[in-house]
């Protein structure tokens, strides 16, 4: 465990807020990212359960606090490079719930009004700069996002988000040692939730933390944090993008966590090891977080309230996306290349 | 006979032919303990174990190369890419590995290999995971390629494609996979480098393949019905080696050529089929031959969307209506 | 007027952009203080320095996926892959992200780069390091392609693709290199998208793009003067986009066509371009359309042998006058 | 440097030989394969001066300790995966000098009939497997070779050979977790040559030994040899095949070492800092072995021998080779497909 902050000393100040590193406000926005995504997520299953949900998705539900401690952590110029698994991190940069519904229902109120579908989830306006479903690719685009921002001297961060299954590719080697020559401002994220789609990590990889056990490959530290608390993930994104601001290049955090459900919609998740899921779901960040809140002082009010206020954003989204019709043919030849069209020929 | 899906087929096939032969062995990502991410080699790390049947990493390259070396070396490997889309993060070995080895040893060296893959939309996956990339692979001297659009026709020419001696990509589609269809009892063994005329007629030669076969087939009676237009359709089947004989002898026949094809336009298989035809049989058109293909952009995920630009049974049952006059 | 190779005028189509543009980058393996393996970017590390112009390890993937990164959120780089062979490597950001990105973003990103490479046979180089393979990116929806043929082209066509709000792929022919031509002093800006006619005829009309646009005028005059057979010579430049206009509208002068492929035959531009003639030109057709292509195999390296497998004069005259009966 | 041997004691035995644990016969083989590589590579370059050797080629003048300590140690059934830099492993599997020549010179009595020029030689009655130009690419296709001899009990030792450069492309990190994950009895040997074609390995790496310090990402040992002492590459060879034989999986062995010459004929190599050259010609892989064996007692009269005898061999093979016509054209279009053919129709 590399994140150093271990649990800050806890001093509560005149107006009765909290006064640790991370404070009251802080604390209240990884916690609301967080609800927000499960809600979300967990209403995304729903909705493929009365079939409204099509093609495939990809859920978060488990790792949110890894979403939230990034989002939480980012200037509104950072970016955020996904993966199919990308609606958690979309969502914790602003992406209204509404959008990302309407996407994975393929409607015409979807992000990009159901040409990309949910395992490309892409908003520019909210720095989310693409979900991508090749296992790897976006690793190298990270970099080079990077690098426009290390050659303009904007003071921007990239922040790229893979599984563990990702560590095996060779797109993820050529990244690492990529940013760490050019000693570039990314931030790269690894969710180890032990499972690629079906096959534990384990039974692929050489070492036992595929993201970590490897840093030192590229020069860089070895970090592996709780990636279901999310207040250590805060840490260690502040840190990280502290360095990458600085100018001393890369970062590659391993964060330890669990999806809850299947690996994609259409997997019922048979091959874990009975009482896994369960053991993992008694450290359900939300869970964590609520006790987390409690025990710096924050109140029940205003948890509940929090809770309600995403189940209506939920309950509004979902409403609008049943209501929105699907997306207007119009589309289909449209933005393949940058005039608006698609003309090969003359 | 039996009834069977496109799907389980595959597994009948690869079963066929491990039963057959030790030195056959299967490796890809989820294959094995978890039967494939489309269930398409459910029960042969079962029957065969974990020897033969091996989950590998999320590392395409190692997988197509690790076949390549086994393959080189004494084995006949089979190899799953889940989705032929991610051809692309191992296509060295697709384009410059599998195919020129044994040319440019002179002969010295062997690669008897089969990449099988999911190919094809319908699935409302989107542009990354839908792609039909079939010209990829067929515009790459020293390979075969072939795809099968009936159960039967799956195991038989994966039972070919095993036996083969040669590097061979075999596509499935995966809107076939729950495809059903009857499928002899017994070994069934096809033959590479053959189309397969499923249905005859006098008026035009459909080419298509794959999931674009049932629809052409399908088009071609509503033509007849409809518009009193009578098609012959042919199962292309095999890329390479490619039947021209079938089909410039179809093509002599009905002196019209219209190819049905789920690529982007640009380069696509029927491309250089109708180059071929118009070279060799120019003479024997009476029109020009038409290519009905996806539109020359990605694919869109929305139902709506995706279900626009893949040839329909509409589109072909216009097009050839249209070219023909009738 | 000046004198200048077709290699130092990659340099200078290149220098051109740079100082016009602060936001144009360069990065490939061995491009900056040792000038590119085939010199072709001598000098610019010295003008724009080591923040514009920059070494990469060989790590394809990282340069073309980099490149991707910049031009999204700035930058218009562009990447050096040094031989187009190694496309092989890195093929996932050429067919899957740089040309789809905008589509599935429904025109929220962007991606204005230039990959540029080298091309081609006439080194022998062997199998791996002599490949055509302007087909592999032809056949991607959302990508650009030009080849040029001089060295003007190269700097006009350069400006064009770093201008260009796409991606750009742009082929250099290795065995050009070394070519001389004459090329006007200042700025030189052409367009993506036009094809040109570079020797008018009326008997047929000649399809050739990069190494074999010389060669097709070569056999052009012979054809006129050994067998009074008088050849219109266009050379494509731009294969997406595809000048179909002049290319239709020369075929429809000449009513014959032919094209003249370094890409082993199988869905080279060619196929694409002869099923599009057939198709909307069909009836002004005076005879089939022919395609002059290195044959199907991967290419040999000795001397003697590659020499035989490119399109060669003696070939394209023999097979036009063949078939035109000349 | 893990190689654990060291300089062993040395006693003669009652017939004056060398008994220390490599002895007179291999240390003459040893010696004998260096000079082979050195004779017939410094060859090749003068037939490429006077013009007879075509297309490209890459020397590896100065790295000879390496091919010669490796092929030494390996057993017949061995196999060799090579690259584009390919001379010296071919000829050290014992191929005949002129079919290497042959090749280079493009004529009918090269290995490969010209086929496959200089980058792609292949002998596969020697276990030369082939050599392969692009970077990486072998890697994963010596695991391939490895994991047939696991499956069918075969006890041979899959050997692939690669430059410093190679390991920062993909394929060296897939195939290095995919053989430790199978443990597949193949044994990585990055020669280091400093440079890749003409940037220094260290400009473009994350780490100072590009591959060495990156064993620990596949679960494996840290080996950095003396690649100029063919004692020192053949000990660590010896060390990993029995690794290897005895099921116990992949090495991944860095030898430091050095080319004369350019990267290719056409390189003039001017981007070297003055001196280094010079340096590294002090440490030549040969001299330092002339060194060896008067330090183990064996004779001049042996050395000049071998000299001589290996002079004869290169003068005959470039007599032979200049004699020989170009290759037979009727070859253009045969081995394909296994049919012998190329036919891609009916
Ligand atoms: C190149 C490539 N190979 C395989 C896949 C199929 N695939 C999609 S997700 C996945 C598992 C990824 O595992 P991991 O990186 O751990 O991410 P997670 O899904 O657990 O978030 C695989 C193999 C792919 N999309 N791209
Ligand atoms: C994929 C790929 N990228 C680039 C090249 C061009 N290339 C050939 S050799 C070489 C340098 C390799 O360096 P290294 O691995 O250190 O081997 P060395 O040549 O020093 O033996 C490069 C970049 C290639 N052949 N393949
Ligand atoms: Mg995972
Ligand atoms: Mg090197």
């Amino acid at each position: 465990m590399a994140s150093k902050a271990g649990h800050a000393a806890v001093s509560m100040d005149r107006r009765g807020g909290i006064n640790d590193d991370i404070g009251e406000e802080k604390r209240l926005e990884l916690y609301r990212l967080q609800v927000v995504i499960r809600e979300a997520e967990q209403r995304a299953f729903d909705l493929f359960l009365q079939n409204l949900v099509k093609g495939t998705s990809h859920l978060s539900l488990g790792q949110e606090a890894v979403a939230a401690g990034f989002a939480a952590a980012m200037q509104p110029k950072d970016l955020s490079f996904c993966t199919y698994r990308g609606h958690a991190h979309t969502l914790a940069r602003g992406v209204p719930v509404e959008a990302v519904l309407g996407e994975l229902m393929q409607r015409d109120n979807g992000l990009m009004r159901g040409k990309g579908g949910s395992m490309h989830l892409t908003s520019e306006p909210h720095g989310v700069m693409g979900s991508y479903a090749i296992i790897g690719a976006h690793l190298p685009i990270a970099c080079g996002a990077a690098w426009r921002a290390q050659y303009k001297g904007d003071k921007d961060v990239s922040v790229c988000f893979f599984g563990d299954g990702t560590t095996n590719i060779g797109a993820f080697h050529e990244a690492l040692n990529f940013a760490a020559v050019w000693k570039l401002p990314v931030v790269f994220v690894c969710e180890n939730n032990l499972y690629m789609e079906y096959t534990p990590i384990g039974d692929v990889t050489a070492v036992q933390h595929p993201a970590a056990d490897r840093a030192a490959s590229y020069g860089l530290e070895r970090i592996v944090i709780d990636g279901n608390d999310a207040d250590a993930v805060y840490r260690a994104a502040q840190t990280a993008f502290a360095k990458a601001r600085a100018g001393h290049g890369p970062s590659l955090i391993e964060c330890m966590t669990y999806r809850h459900s299947g690996h994609s919609r259409a997997d019922p998740a048979k091959y874990r090891p009975e009482g896994e899921l369960e053991k993992w779901k008694e450290r359900d960040p939300i869970k964590i977080y609520r006790e987390r809140l409690k025990q710096f002082g924050i109140g029940d009010d205003q948890v509940a309230k929090i809770d309600a206020d995403v189940r209506r954003i939920v309950d509004e989204a979902t409403e609008a996306c049943k209501a929105a019709p699907p997306p207007s043919t119009d589309i289909l030849f449209t933005d393949v290349y940058a005039d608006g069209g698609w003309a090969w020929r003359n | 006979m039996a009834e069977l899906t496109y799907r389980d087929a595959v597994a009948r096939g690869i079963a066929q032919e491990m039963a057959r032969d030790p030195d056959v062995v299967f490796l890809g990502e989820d294959v094995a303990k978890a039967g494939g991410v489309f269930k398409a080699t459910v029960g042969l790390y079962d029957q065969f174990g974990p020897l033969r049947v091996r989950d590998t990493p999320i590392s395409e390259q190692a997988i197509l190369g690790a076949a390549m070396g086994a393959a080189m070396t004494g084995l006949k490997p089979i190899a799953e890419i889940m989705f032929s889309d991610f051809f692309a993060v191992c296509f060295d070995y697709i384009a410059n590995e599998f195919p020129k080895s044994r040319y440019m040893s002179n002969g010295q060296t062997k690669c008897p290999l089969v990449v099988r893959t999911g190919n094809g939309a319908g699935s409302r996956f989107g542009a990354q995971h839908s792609q039909s990339v079939e010209n990829w692979c067929m515009m790459i001297p020293g390979l075969k390629v072939v795809a099968p659009s009936t159960p039967t026709d799956v195991i038989g020419l994966m039972a070919a494609a095993v036996r083969d001696p040669d590097p061979v990509i075999f596509f499935e589609h995966k809107s076939l996979y729950p495809m059903k269809g009857e499928v002899p009892d017994g070994e069934i063994v096809d033959a590479l480098g053959t189309a397969r005329t499923v249905r005859t007629g006098t008026d035009a030669t459909i080419l298509a393949l794959a999931l674009m076969v049932p629809r052409a087939l399908e088009a071609a009676e509503r033509l007849k019905v409809e518009h009193g237009v009578d098609c012959e359709v042919v199962d292309v089947r095999s890329l390479v080696p490619l039947d021209t004989q079938t089909i410039l002898g179809s093509v002599g026949r009905t002196h019209r050529l219209f190819t049905v094809e789920e690529n982007p336009r640009l380069c696509g298989w029927g491309a250089e089929i109708v180059s071929i035809v118009a070279d060799e049989a120019f003479y024997d058109l009476d029109g020009p031959p038409v290519r009905i293909t996806t539109p020359h952009i990605p694919l869109p995920a929305a139902d709506i969307l995706e279900d626009m630009v893949l040839p329909t049974v509409e589109r072909i049952v216009e097009r050839v209506q249209r070219s023909l006059g009738a």
